[in-house]
């Protein structure tokens, strides 16, 4: 699959859920909070000076640096499991009991400690794949051979 | 993948029931997922079961606590039977209780659910102490002591200031921590992991509670995750102060874990807080730092008329209530103002030995317990600005509630109580020559 | 001759009136007995002034509370008024209160008394914790605070297991330290005097409650005064554990500050803890040891029927308190025997919430607050025998009440209470190979 | 007054509540408890397993090693004093905060930190006179000339 056509990258990580989809991602720069940090019921982020305040993250592959703020992290997204809002993949950067535990218990494919940052080599929009069985992270881009 | 003891095999195969079971698969899936090399044992466990969501609810509906548990605590669908606690495992703050009822917009049935819950927990041996600080009404873990706690705030305090060992725990990690006595050992249990990362060199001398809040807050926001190790002729902190200064920092970052050479056990030296490595180049707070965090924690305040005003975030320190009821003594509130003070009910107990509650009371404020507004998402009806001396509330619950924040000092807050308006204004720093 | 500040001078020639002037007075002549070369700042003092006593009887009708506070707190024979307290003072354990009218043999008069005493200084901004446990319910020094402490058995707490620094202080010390917020710096308040001057080499884990109480009184026998350094593969010990053995090792010697390499924070390894010095040759602690010293605290029982139990000593922690309901569900106590568990009031309000209390006073036993036995010299009407799980007790009561006395595990106490026989003997010990 | 006739020894110390008094000493080779050793409306002690049980110290010359047990040492002392049973002057070995203070409060000459142990060096009955004021303890033994 590595090979297929429109093929942009390969991101090397370790999976830590196991799983494989392909989606579209969303891209936070930024840390993401659970507690204060996102509405479990409709799966957005609600932090007001967060880069995706008001953005919906159910149904995509969530790309972000790693989980800050309270303990609450794996209870929130856990909620957004159980209310049907989560997101298809996690993705992150940094390792943490908050961001590893909330990645369990949102029984969502997740790869996590990349060699290369996915935060910065994969955009919002971009078609990925995540194959947590294999720690893999295939970036497609926005369409196919479409130039970033 | 994580090693396991005779006895931790057995637990996953089912010996000690399937609950036991189901608890060792999610720690093996978190130790996994962590890189953990083994499990500790753990005899101190505190999470949080109680608190009413929606998600609660609907499982609660669908299969009572039981299911509740299963699911929340051990990431479980099986029905099981929910064992007694195999450790001392408590109980932290959850939502509002009793004396909420008919004072603010929180609703009857989310405390008559969270009682029930209570009941349910309590009779599987959980110990209730529905505070944020555990350490303050004796569950005090030992120097060097495994635990696993959730509440960031209580985390950083038990790393830094006692010298307990925890990472962040989430709902699932505690609930199966306490009916199998194991955590991933991984992170803040390791020696190697707890050493300083980041030095901070203060310029200025911290003249008492709002100073800790203003410096935690920046340290957080320096370091996010790291473990910064602060020097300086900082002053002598007090339980309060640091309680404040970590909530701070663990809010502004996510700091777990810090050293103050000589104030905080890990670290007796700087050279100590940071092991075998030398220390970095250091990051300067001074005049012009504090001054900054000050106006971004007031940077939400716009009106000047305080409708609310609260005190005690983490829960406040006896000390702490004896300030302001000392400061309420022959005083009333403004007719539009709220003043709460947040506190365990165990320490609500000595308050109102001590006198406190019924000056507090008879100035027209309220000793509540349990919880917090930012916790269960509710403060007065109408509530448009409110104030707090706590970094980390005046950091959260504008977010939570769409409101105005104003921070100060204790005696900034209370009389803004008092009079309805907030006169707060940035001491001058005390600036170590 | 003590060195004082300017600071200090002035509240010695009476700038802040008569009764901070008299406590600097007797600070100073303590400063100087000791040969102290300077005081040191204090923000926590705990004290006893209120625990009735025929001498405090006799001053309070001479000239009420404020000429027993003069006298007894300040060393003091002149009309003072009674300043608030200038910092942070808490009350420690003193007479039993309301909750013990009619069930025992203790004064009525005595409890009107402390009331009254109560109320007087919380007047002045006392802290009522009514507690040998102030850091079980909130009052928590930091690492490396001076304090100034009363309780041999808070002392050596706050110094081993908190790293806080205090003497062993005494009634007049804790009331001049009250109103000046200062305390001689000597002894334990410099690091120099905290090095461990004893090596104690355990070739016994320690499998709970009883172990680590057994070994304490081991230690303090064999060190008296000294400052004890614990090795070997001891386990975890957690709150419970710790304050049991200082407590222990405070009554049979009079341990003020020890250390166990790894599970004490000045003490990171057994180099830390004895300074510059080589450790001594080590003292040995094994079977042999253990058994003599539980025969020892066993030898004062003869009968066989238990009258009455006490558990909590100190007081008890919420674990203890768990330990005990847990052991009492669906029994009952035996017609002649009583059981009581002694702990801090706010930690009964807990005790309250999960139940336990009911579950002990469903069976017969009592919880209890405010003091002990030994503090008041008062058990239940007519008890000739008497079983604890606390080796402080055990030493104490006897000699104070003329009774006599078993000690055993908490469930051999609980075992008794519902039997009304003692059926205790020691569990082989887990001898580390 | 130390070439006296009778002399028998001059101890050496630290004078820590000044005073001069002469009497009879009352030695304890034991350390001595405060709270559960003494009863101070009859200035005795009461500790069960004491060498001195029962023994009452009112208006003697307490020579001790020193105090331990409770913190409450310095005001059952006190107390003694308050109830007229305190002792005539202390002399003890080991200086230690509840002593020191327990000697300030009960206002009695008190003599420490001596070259020669005074526990060692006095016997019950002997004639002492506690010079505070100067540090110095002089021993005259049960009566002038009795050798010991
Ligand atoms: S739970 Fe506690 S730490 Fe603050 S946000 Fe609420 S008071
Ligand atoms: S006051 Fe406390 S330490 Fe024991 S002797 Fe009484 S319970």
């Amino acid at each position: 699959m590595t090979g297929a056509a429109g093929t942009r990258l390969v991101l090397r990580g370790r999976g830590i859920v196991p799983g494989r989809v392909a989606g579209r991602a969303l891209v936070s720069h930024e840390t993401i909070s659970g507690w204060g940090g996102i509405e479990p019921a409709s799966g957005t982020i609600i932090e007001r000076r967060h880069e995706l305040y008001g953005i919906c993250f159910t149904g995509k592959v969530l790309v972000f640096p790693g989980a800050k703020g309270s303990s609450g992290w794996s209870g929130f997204f856990q909620s957004t499991r159980l209310m049907g809002t989560a997101p298809l993949a996690m993705v992150f950067t940094n390792l943490t009991t908050k961001a590893a535990l909330g990645a369990i218990v949102t029984r969502v494919p997740t790869v996590t400690e990349f060699e290369d940052d996915p935060v910065a080599k994969i955009a919002t929009g971009d078609r990925v794949e995540v194959d947590a069985d294999n720690g893999l992270v295939i970036v497609y881009g926005p369409r196919p051979g479409h130039p970033r | 993948m994580v090693a396991l003891t005779d006895e931790e095999k057995a637990m996953r195969d089912g010996r000690d029931g399937d609950a036991v079971a189901a608890a060792m698969d999610l720690l093996i899936r978190y130790a996994d997922a962590l890189g953990a090399a083994h499990l500790c044992e753990t005899r101190n466990v505190a999470g949080t079961n109680t608190q009413p969501s929606p998600a609660k609810t609907k499982l609660f509906e669908e299969g009572g606590w039981s299911k509740a548990f299963a699911v929340i605590s051990l990431d479980c669908d099986d029905d099981i039977e929910v064992p007694r606690m195999k450790v001392p495992t408590c109980q932290l703050q959850h939502g509002f209780g009793d004396d909420a009822l008919g004072i603010m917009p929180y609703s009857e049935r989310n405390i008559e659910l969270q009682a029930d819950a209570e009941s349910f927990y309590s009779s599987k041996g959980v110990n209730v102490l529905a505070t944020c600080t555990p350490y303050q009404v004796g569950n005090l873990p030992t120097y060097g002591e495994h635990i696993a706690w959730m509440e960031s705030s209580a985390v950083v305090y038990a790393n830094s200031v006692l010298g307990a060992r925890t990472n962040c725990e989430g709902g699932a990690s505690t609930g199966s921590a306490s009916i199998t006595g194991r955590i991933p050992c991984w992170g803040n249990h390791l020696v190697e992991n707890r050493y300083g990362s980041h030095l901070i060199e203060s310029g200025l001398r911290m003249t008492g509670f709002q100073d800790w809040g203003l410096f935690g807050y920046f340290v957080g926001d320096a370091v996010q995750e790291a473990r910064p190790v602060m020097v300086g002729d900082l002053g002598q902190p007090d339980l309060a102060d640091l309680k404040h200064f970590g909530a701070a920092a663990a809010s502004s970052g996510g700091v777990e874990m810090y050293h103050i050479p000589g104030r905080t056990p890990d670290a007796p030296t700087l050279e100590a807080a940071f092991g075998r490595a030398a220390p970095p180049g250091p990051l300067h707070y001074g005049e012009a730092e504090r001054r900054a965090i000050y106006d971004s924690l007031n940077s939400i305040g716009n009106s000047e008329d305080v409708d609310f005003v609260l005190i005690g975030c983490p829960h406040a320190s006896l000390e702490q209530i004896g300030r302001v009821a000392r400061a309420l003594e022959d005083r009333t509130l403004s007719a539009g103002t709220e003043l709460w003070v947040m506190t365990p009910r165990a320490l609500r107990a000595v308050s109102d030995r001590n006198g406190w509650t019924a000056t507090i009371e008879r100035a027209g404020g309220r000793v509540l317990t349990d919880s917090c507004p930012a916790m269960s998402r509710a403060a007065p009806t109408g509530t448009k600005v409110f104030a707090t001396d706590s970094a980390k509330q005046a950091h959260y619950l504008p977010a939570i509630l769409g409101i105005e924040a104003w921070f100060g000092t204790t005696e900034e807050c209370v009389d803004a109580a008092v009079t309805g308006r907030w006169r707060g204004s940035l001491a001058p720093a005390a600036v170590v020559r």
